[in-house]
């Protein structure tokens, strides 16, 4: 059994889960609540500037970036990021600034203040993988997901580049594989956990967003999948919210429920379905959970 | 001369001889050690302790330079030391074994060659002795003629009174100048007593019969079992207040540099090395042996002198532990 | 007095241009014992030369120091010419004002100020400068040659032919190394085995060759023109001299089923086996790990079958010591294998592309078994899988070559080529199939190179697809490969039969245990290193040690036997003198102030010091001092830097010349 | 009121040496024995050698037995017998001077006789010799032994010294001065640096200045300047430091001798102490061929470098 | 393109010992790329760092130098198989004890630059020259060239001074 608060984070929700993503937030917590975990929210975050900020403006993006970490250090605790983008975006930063000498002195300068870089950033896997740790991870299962078949989606933002990143190898990752296995459930091997959802092109190129994601659901479908699981707001957004319409467009019927990983993992650390926002995915979870005797 | 001087006053003297540009050396402490160096305020000098460094260094300095050169191109610009510019000096609170030394070096250094490098020193500087109240086992001036009170190279001696306060005899007209010089801080003997003086325990040497042994043993087994032992470093001979040594050096680079004298000690290996390799003193026991001689033998034949005051100090300080104050002990009695 | 001679050389205005060229002259005339200076515009031409010549001779100069040009590049040059001059070649440095002043600062002022310093503190350094004799040592007249490839062979036959005996090392049963296993060979497409094997019997046939097949080199001592090599013949469990090779004890070898190595474990052998039919020498070896015999105790049939009786379990494996005079090193590279991390890379093979685990993704090397007409399917192009003809075949370039990212970033140089070859291959053999082949580049610099790549396109019909595939997957019987075309900037997504990985060469495994017995150095890939990349290409830096084929990089047949063949004419140049002439840098030990503690030989990577007895006239023991050996130390200086008492001392770099520089700053 | 440290079984140690250098003299085992003997002022002692059993009495062991006699044994100073075994009366400090000369070629074992004394410790060099021994007037290098009993001697007195625990001298000293600025610390040492006289007795006396010719001897190139001058000064300690990190044993002699009472152990020490946490070294009893800087591994630290 | 070089009040004596085979190549390589960098440095050739005594470090220091560079090839790459290695050791130990006496080690720098590293022969010595030039000169040893034992000194303008101020 884990014990009492020997992991502490501070945290950093970012936007979408202030928004769009609120059950991923709210999942989040609660698991974390469940697992005797310390998160602190940071004190006045504001965005990461997300996919567009760099391209756009880079010194804007990694100022955004900077000062966030700046926030997150007067907290205790390496800081816990949920969004792959946010993530994405944080390191980054930390990677950027500190190669070039140059951009380092001119986010100074933006920010009118020294930086502090060596914060660790971490996104809630690793968290959950490798500082509590697969075996704690384990004991701490009230309900195991026997049964439950799911296709983990990493999109291309968690591992890649390698070596901003770092967080599992970048051609065969197996951080979300490991967790799931951990809280009993069955992954499946499918081809398309690496590839892109789209996301960038969410708003402007929706066209572009249906084929990707739609060859997604197609490879987990055909992998014998029950259900998705994702690690990021922008993914599920397109692979839950969209499904409907990809159906409609390809003219097929996928129903996979496409949950948060803390949702899963909560679901297997004994927390209901009310403290998990499952009601807040748009295809309805209740029916396969129900099924397969998890709620 | 016969004077008074108080404590105090002979502070106020110091401080004013400072003052006035002269560079008076004295027993003080350089980071714990003692060691007559220059002052710069007379509450610097210390009376309980023997220096561990002798007081020739005022005269015949560790290291000096003799003379600079510079090339320029194809030229080579030679630069002499000029000795006009050495400092006028008071040498304060000699004890008698280091005050009597130094007539003995006056000898070797005016000898055939006047060495104008320790005459000019010796000219400019004004000696002030000062008598042992304590002695420890390794002290043997008396063994050598001499004593805790032996004014021999003094140009002013002082001896402690009790209560306080200094009886002065002036030895020379340098000693006279300097009382004259600042008669206001120097009083009339008021009959005070001098307090009790050291007593070293050794019994005095017959250094005729140790001279004569010497003449007739140059080689003997004595050598060997003498200073096998000596690890051959020139401790001895740089603590030494009589041992007068020294090579010369030439240190700089090809553009520039120096020419300068250092102290040297007949225990290293490389004294009296020669260029071809060979070294007629090839062994400890032979250079030893030369120590013992030109202290009690040669010096003695070419200036009617001993080489050795009984400090004491080689004997404190040797790594091995050899004694010169036993060995001559020894060939006293053969 | 030293008459320094002092040349600064404008190198055409390379110098001039920023160095005040006249200035330093002039300034460094009044430096003491500089006898002469002058600037000229080209030193290192001949009239350049012929200059410094005539000056020493006619100023009598005793020293000279050339400004010019990094040492690197000339010193040999300069000292050369002094020495036609009748100087001792030592008693000439050069003064480094051009790589390291006028090209890298801007400043006449400065750079003209940093010349004269450079100058000043090389004629400072030249004054201490010693007279060095050549040293000198006998040479053995043997060669030495690791490695039975076409490199390995090449160099043996040719060394041989010029009548001097060689010792063939080879650490499979076999020699032909990769070259064997090919099947057809660009650009001529020649039957590979049809050129190699009549090369292979040379070598078993030519009375000057001794081959040790599956032999490994154990322990490199001495140095050039005079090492001493133990050489471990491992047990192959039959004997030679008897064995006939007949090949009965195959035929009635009980276990048979053990992939062959030699077809890319297409194709199955037994245990005991030669690797392929023209197997040179043609002597079976047991595979003791699969015998039953050696495993159990059991079986011992070959022995039974076996007429004259060659096989002979209790074999050990045995050293043997050879002393050769050069020694070429041609151990050839091995494959990149998918699933593999690679060295000094985060990331764990290809993990996209399957890891390894989908039967029909094949290597390049696989393919050629595939279609070498003596390859297991009799060079049938065939599914490993389920040995269905595949009728679309997805080619992929660059398989960890040229991949920063897994730690490769050189070009393997072969790729292109072999692809075009394995492409019109399988057109020869497939007519109504279609090859897809994804690249970066085509790298086709070479005779008749281009020509035959574009063959590949022009008639044989492949289809060439500029960009990198990101993934590939397993779907029902087909493999999706997933790319994109970056030429037209499209995806492509083409169903395949079956995939071939053109994967990178790298060194063989453990080639950096071997350089480390030779005392070579190598790349860090573990390619050896030349010692220089253009001027010496097949010479390593250590001496007496040459470089063949594949294993110092890339390399295709023509460029392997081309430096083989040049490695085997330095090793004749080497072995056509009974004497042997070297830099006399080197270390050497002043016996009267040795004190004999041996730091210098604790640190001497090249065991080039020795300990030695001094003696007096009777014979007595007066002290241990230490000895270099010149013949061995490699010059570089670690022993004085380390002996406390600086009683050894590096000829040409000595205290004193370090000293004198530090002095002139 | 200082502790006083018990010296009680140096009588029974000397009577133990005696004997057991009477027999081996006379048995022929060895050819000379280097021990300590009385010495003219009270309570001192000398190095001497014997040869002779008769003169096996005159050996002792007293506070005042400091000198490392290993000196005696290296090259340099010849005049030591070198024909046969010679027996040698060793603390442990003195015996991995000892271990540290075998591993350097100088010494083999199989000519030693090795007769180690149980040692509570010595007096420091500014003491009277003949002054009871305690925590203020043992040598510093006694608060930090860890050799008080020498192992692997041919003979050792059955005697176990009584060794209280004291203040280490050395490390409060490194410690303070690794505190100060690098400033501050030139200043210390150009203070202490600048009393030195070139007597070189430090290096004569120590077991691993064994050169024949030492550097500073050396005049082509001078690598250091001979004058006792500062500069010439600074530069011998920095040079005769580093010739001997890695090497030195902790004897501590060279402080001991100097004239001028310049801390050279702490040069010593401090260097002891780096290369213990850089590459894991320590002097000690046993024989090693390669010491810290004549040795590698791959891994080494490396972080000073760019 | 050439920028306006800026004039300094101060420039370091740099003093570069670096092995043949990698850093001297490295620097060849920077003037063969026609790289630019501050004119301070004066490059010592050696062999192999193995063949670099500590005491031409000192002796630089002594004659002057206000920085000092050792370079040599990377780990694993030394051309005489490990000299790097040697001189790694003897190097940390070295700083060790400059450091001790109060060398300020900043003016003291080790690095591995290869034959293929132009670039960072250009960096380390354009950094090493800065640091040393914003730390403005090395005057311990140079002051202490200067001082005598007291009794070797003459009777100077200064020594007068310095009694005057008592
Ligand atoms: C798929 C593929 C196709 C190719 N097709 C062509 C082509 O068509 N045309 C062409 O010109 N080139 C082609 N090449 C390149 C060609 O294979 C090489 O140029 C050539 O084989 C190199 O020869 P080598 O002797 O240097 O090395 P190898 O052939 O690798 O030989 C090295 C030998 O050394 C032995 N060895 C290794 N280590 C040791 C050791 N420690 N001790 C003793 N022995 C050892 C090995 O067992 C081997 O026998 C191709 C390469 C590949 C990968
Ligand atoms: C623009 C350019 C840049 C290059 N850069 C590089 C580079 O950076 N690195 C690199 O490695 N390579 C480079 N190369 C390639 C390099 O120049 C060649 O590899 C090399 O010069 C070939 O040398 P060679 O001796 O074979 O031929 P050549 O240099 O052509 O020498 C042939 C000689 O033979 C003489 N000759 C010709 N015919 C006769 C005759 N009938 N009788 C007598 N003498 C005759 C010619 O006059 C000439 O002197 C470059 C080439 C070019 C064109
Ligand atoms: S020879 Fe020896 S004893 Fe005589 S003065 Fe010189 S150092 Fe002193
Ligand atoms: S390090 Fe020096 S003294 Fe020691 S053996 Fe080698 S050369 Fe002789
Ligand atoms: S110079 Fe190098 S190779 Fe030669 S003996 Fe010395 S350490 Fe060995
Ligand atoms: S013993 Fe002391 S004074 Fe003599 S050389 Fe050594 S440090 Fe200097
Ligand atoms: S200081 Fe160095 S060179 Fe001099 S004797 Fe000691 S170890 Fe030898
Ligand atoms: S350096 Fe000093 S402490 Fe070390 S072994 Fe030598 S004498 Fe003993």
């Amino acid at each position: 059994m884990p014990t009492k608060n020997d992991l502490n984070y501070s945290y950093y929700p970012g936007c979408s889960l202030h928004a769009s993503a609120g059950e991923y937030d709210l999942s989040t917590r609660e698991l974390f609540k469940a697992l005797s975990i310390g998160l602190t929210e940071v004190p006045d975050w504001f965005c990461c500037g997300a996919t567009p900020a760099h391209n756009v403006d880079e010194l804007l993006s990694l100022s955004l970036c900077a000062k966030n970490l700046e926030l997150a250090d007067q907290v205790e605790g390496d800081l816990a990021v949920a969004c792959a983008a946010c993530f994405s975006r944080l390191k980054t930063t930390q990677h950027v600034l500190g190669e070039s000498d140059l951009k380092r002195k001119q986010v100074e300068k933006a920010l009118d203040a020294p930086l502090k870089l060596d914060g660790k950033v971490k996104h809630l896997l690793e968290i959950l993988a490798r500082d509590l740790g697969l075996e704690r991870l384990a004991q701490s299962v009230k309900k195991p997901l026997k049964g439950l078949k799911v296709a983990c989606y990493y999109g291309c933002l968690l591992t890649r580049p390698n070596d901003v990143t770092n967080l599992d190898c970048v051609e065969a990752p197996t951080i979300m594989e490991d967790v799931l296995k951990a809280v009993g459930a069955e992954t499946v091997p499918w081809t398309h956990r690496m590839e892109c959802c789209g996301a960038n092109f969410t708003l402007s190129r929706p066209g572009v967003v249906i084929q990707l994601t739609g060859a997604i659901l197609e490879s987990a479908k055909e992998a014998g999948a029950d259900c998705v699981m994702v690690a990021c707001p922008l993914c599920h957004g397109n692979l839950d919210i969209r499904q409907k319409e990809i159906e409609g467009v390809y003219n097929t019927h996928y129903a996979l429920p496409v949950f948060y990983i803390t949702q899963l993992v909560g679901l297997a650390a004994g927390l209901g379905a009310d403290k998990l926002g499952l009601d807040a995915l748009i295809v309805n979870p209740l029916p396969l959970l129900k099924e397969k005797k998890l709620i | 001369m016969q004077k008074h001087i108080t404590q105090q006053n002979l502070n106020t003297l110091l401080d004013t001889l400072i003052k006035e540009g002269k560079r008076v050396v004295a027993p003080r402490l350089n980071a714990g050690t003692p060691l007559y160096e220059p002052l710069t305020s007379s509450a610097e000098m210390i009376t309980d302790q023997l220096p561990k460094r002798s007081g020739k260094e005022a005269f015949f300095p560790l290291c000096e330079d003799i003379m600079s050169y510079e090339k320029e191109g194809q030229q080579i610009k030679l630069t002499d030391i000029d000795p006009a510019r050495f400092p006028e000096t008071v040498l304060v609170g000699v004890r008698p074994c280091d005050a009597a030394a130094i007539p003995v070096l006056d000898a070797v250094f005016s000898w055939d060659y006047k060495d104008e490098f320790f005459l000019e020193r010796r000219n400019k500087t004004t000696v002030v002795g000062v008598a042992c109240t304590t002695a420890d086992d390794a002290c043997f001036c008396t063994a050598v003629g001499l004593s805790p009170s032996d004014t021999k190279g003094s140009d002013l001696f002082l001896t402690p009174l009790e209560g306080g306060g200094y009886h002065c005899e002036t030895q020379s007209e340098k000693g006279e100048a300097l009382i004259n010089s600042h008669q206001e801080l120097f009083s009339e003997p008021n009959g005070s007593k001098t307090v009790p003086l050291a007593r070293p325990q050794t019994e005095k040497f017959d250094l005729e019969k140790v001279k004569k042994w010497l003449d007739e043993h140059f080689e003997d087994p004595a050598w060997d079992s003498i200073a096998t032992r000596c690890v051959g470093c020139g401790a001895c001979a740089f603590v030494c207040p009589a041992c007068h040594c020294f090579d010369i050096v030439d240190e700089g680079t090809e553009k520039s540099g120096k020419r300068r004298k250092n102290w040297d000690a007949c225990g290293f290996w490389k004294f009296t090395h020669h260029a071809s390799g060979h070294n007629p003193r090839d062994g400890q026991p032979k250079r030893y042996r030369n120590r013992i001689m030109h202290k009690f033998k040669y010096y003695d034949d070419k200036f009617g002198q001993t080489l050795c005051t009984g400090c004491g100090r080689c004997i404190r300080l040797c790594p091995v532990g050899i004694d010169i104050a036993q060995i001559v002990e020894e060939l006293n009695k053969k | 007095m030293s008459r320094i001679g002092v040349f600064i050389c404008h190198c055409g205005e390379n110098i001039s241009r920023t160095v005040d060229v006249e200035r330093v002259a002039a300034q460094v005339a009044k430096l003491p014992g500089v006898a002469f200076s002058t600037d000229y515009k080209y030193m290192c031409s001949d009239p350049g030369q012929n200059l410094l010549k005539k000056t020493i001779q006619e100023q009598k100069l005793s020293h000279i120091v050339v400004a010019a040009c990094s040492p690197r590049m000339h010193e040999k040059t300069f000292r050369k010419a002094v020495e036609a001059a009748g100087l001792n070649p030592f008693l000439c440095e050069m003064a480094n004002i051009r790589e390291h002043c006028s090209w890298v600062h801007e400043d006449k002022q400065e750079a003209t100020l940093k010349a004269i310093e450079i100058v000043g503190m090389m004629v400072e350094r030249v004054k201490k400068n010693r007279v060095l004799p050549t040293i000198t040592v006998p040479v053995t007249k043997r060669a030495l040659i690791i490695g039975g490839g076409i490199a390995g062979i090449q160099a043996a036959l040719d060394i041989a032919d010029c009548g001097h005996e060689v010792i063939l090392v080879e650490r499979e049963p076999s020699i032909g190394g990769h070259m064997a296993q090919l099947s057809e060979t660009f650009p001529t497409l020649d039957c590979s085995q049809c050129i190699m094997t009549p090369k292979m019997v040379d070598v078993i046939n030519h009375p000057k060759i001794k081959l040790y097949s599956y032999s490994e080199i154990e322990l490199v001592e001495g140095y050039i023109g005079n090492f001493q090599v133990t050489i471990r013949r491992k047990a192959r469990s039959v004997i030679e001299d008897k064995c006939t090779g007949c090949g009965v004890c195959m035929e009635k070898c009980p276990v048979k089923k053990i992939p062959n190595k030699f077809d890319c474990n297409l194709g199955m052998r037994p245990a005991i086996y030669v690797p392929f039919p023209q197997a040179v020498p043609n002597t079976p070896v047991i595979d003791r790990e699969n015998c039953i015999k050696f495993k159990t105790g059991k079986c011992g049939l070959c022995q039974k079958v076996c007429g004259p009786g060659a096989v002979d379990y209790e074999q050990e494996d045995t050293l043997i010591v050879e002393a050769v005079g050069a020694i070429v090193v041609a151990t050839g590279f091995d494959l990149y294998n998918i699933t593999e991390k690679p060295k000094g890379s985060p990331i764990k093979g290809y993990g996209e592309f399957g890891h390894g685990k989908i039967p029909d993704v094949i290597d390049g090397m696989t393919f050629e078994r595939l279609a070498s007409a003596s390859g297991p399917t009799g060079g049938k192009i065939l599914r490993p899988s389920d040995g269905k003809e595949p009728k679309q075949i997805v080619f992929i370039q660059c398989i960890g070559s040229r991949a920063r990212e897994k730690g490769i970033s050189y070009c393997s140089k072969v790729c292109c080529m072999y692809t075009a070859k394995h492409t019109m291959l399988y057109h020869h053999k497939v007519h109504d199939g279609q090859a897809y082949v994804f690249f970066m580049d085509a790298r086709t610099p070479g005779k008749s190179y281009d020509e035959f790549w574009r063959r590949s396109i022009e008639e044989e019909e492949a289809v060439y697809i500029r960009g990198m595939v990101s993934r590939l997957y397993q779907k029902g019987d087909k493999i999706v490969v997933m790319g994109s075309d970056i030429a037209v900037g499209v995806q492509v997504e083409i169903e395949a039969d079956m995939v071939v990985l053109a994967t990178a060469v790298q060194p063989q495994k453990g080639a950096e245990l071997l350089a480390q017995k030779l005392g070579i150095s190598y790349d860090k890939y573990n390619f050896y290193s030349e010692a220089h990349a253009k001027l010496r290409p097949v010479e390593c830096a250590t001496a007496g040690i040459y470089l063949a084929g594949a294993c110092q990089g890339p390399k295709d047949i023509p460029e392997t036997v081309s430096q083989a063949s040049a490695a085997a004419a330095k090793v004749m140049t080497l072995l056509s003198k009974d004497k042997l002439e070297r830099e006399p840098i080197v270390a050497r030990v002043k016996e009267s102030t040795c004190v004999g503690c041996f730091a210098c030989k604790k640190v001497c990577a090249y065991g080039a010091v020795e300990e030695k007895e001094i003696r007096d006239r009777q014979g007595n023991l007066i002290k241990v001092v230490a000895y270099v050996n010149p013949g061995v130390c490699g010059g570089c200086g670690t022993c004085q830097a380390t002996c406390p008492s600086k009683s050894v001392e590096l000829d040409g770099y000595t205290d004193e010349q370090i000293v004198a520089m530090i002095e002139a700053l | 009121m200082t502790q006083a440290i018990d010296t009680t079984i140096y009588a029974a140690v000397s009577e133990a040496i005696q004997g057991e250098a009477q027999r081996i003299l006379s048995a022929g085992e060895v050819t000379a024995i280097v021990g300590y003997a009385t010495a003219r002022r009270k309570g001192s002692a000398q190095p001497i050698v014997i040869t002779n059993a008769d003169d096996a009495q005159k050996l002792i062991f007293t506070p005042a037995c400091v000198n490392n006699l290993a000196v005696y044994l290296t090259k340099a100073k010849k005049e030591i017998p070198k024909q046969g075994k010679i027996g040698i009366v060793v603390k442990g400090c003195d015996l991995k001077a000892l271990a540290g000369l075998m591993g350097e070629s100088q010494l083999k074992r199989e000519q030693l006789y090795l007769i180690g004394v149980p040692c509570a410790g010595v007096l420091a060099s500014t003491i009277q010799p003949d002054t009871q021994l305690t925590a203020d007037t043992i040598a510093p290098k006694c608060t930090e032994c860890d050799a008080h009993l020498p192992q692997g001697c041919d003979f050792v007195p059955a005697q176990t010294p009584v060794t209280p625990e004291l203040e280490k001298k050395y490390a409060a000293e490194i410690a303070r001065l690794e505190a100060l600025t690098p400033k501050e610390r030139w200043a210390y040492w150009k203070e202490q640096f600048s009393k030195c006289i070139k007597c070189y007795a430090c290096r004569q006396v120590c077991p691993f200045c064994f050169c024949e010719q030492c550097l500073c001897d050396r005049n082509k190139p001078q690598m250091v300047d001979t004058t006792p001058r500062p500069a010439g000064n600074t530069a011998w300690h920095i040079v005769r430091a580093m010739h001997l990190a890695g090497r030195c044993a902790g004897c501590a002699e060279c402080e001991r001798v100097c004239p001028m009472d310049i801390p050279l152990n702490l040069l010593n020490r401090k260097m002891a102490k780096e290369l213990k946490e850089l590459y894991d070294y320590e002097a000690g009893f046993q024989v090693n061929e390669n010491g810290p800087l004549n040795s590698y591994t791959e891994k080494d630290d490396q972080s000073f470098i760019k | 393109m050439h920028s306006e070089k800026q004039k300094h009040d101060f420039e370091p004596k740099i003093i570069a010992f670096v092995c043949t085979w990698c850093t001297y190549a490295g620097a060849d390589l920077a003037g063969t790329s026609r790289m630019q960098y501050p004119a301070n440095v004066r490059v010592l050739k050696f062999p192999c760092t193995g063949r670099i005594d500590p005491v031409f470090i000192l002796k630089a220091f002594q004659q002057g130098a206000d920085g000092v560079l050792v370079s040599g090839c990377h780990p694993g790459d030394c051309h005489y198989i490990a000299g790097n290695f040697h001189a790694r050791r003897r190097f940390a130990a070295f700083r060790k004890l400059l450091e001790f006496v109060g060398v300020d080690l900043e003016r003291l720098q080790f690095s591995w630059v290869s034959a293929a590293e132009g670039g960072k022969w250009v960096e380390v010595v354009s950094d090493l020259t800065e640091k040393v030039r914003n730390m403005g000169p090395m005057t311990e040893f140079k002051e202490l060239a200067l001082e005598e034992q007291w009794s070797g000194a003459i009777n100077t303008a200064e020594l007068k001074e310095a009694y005057n101020e008592i």
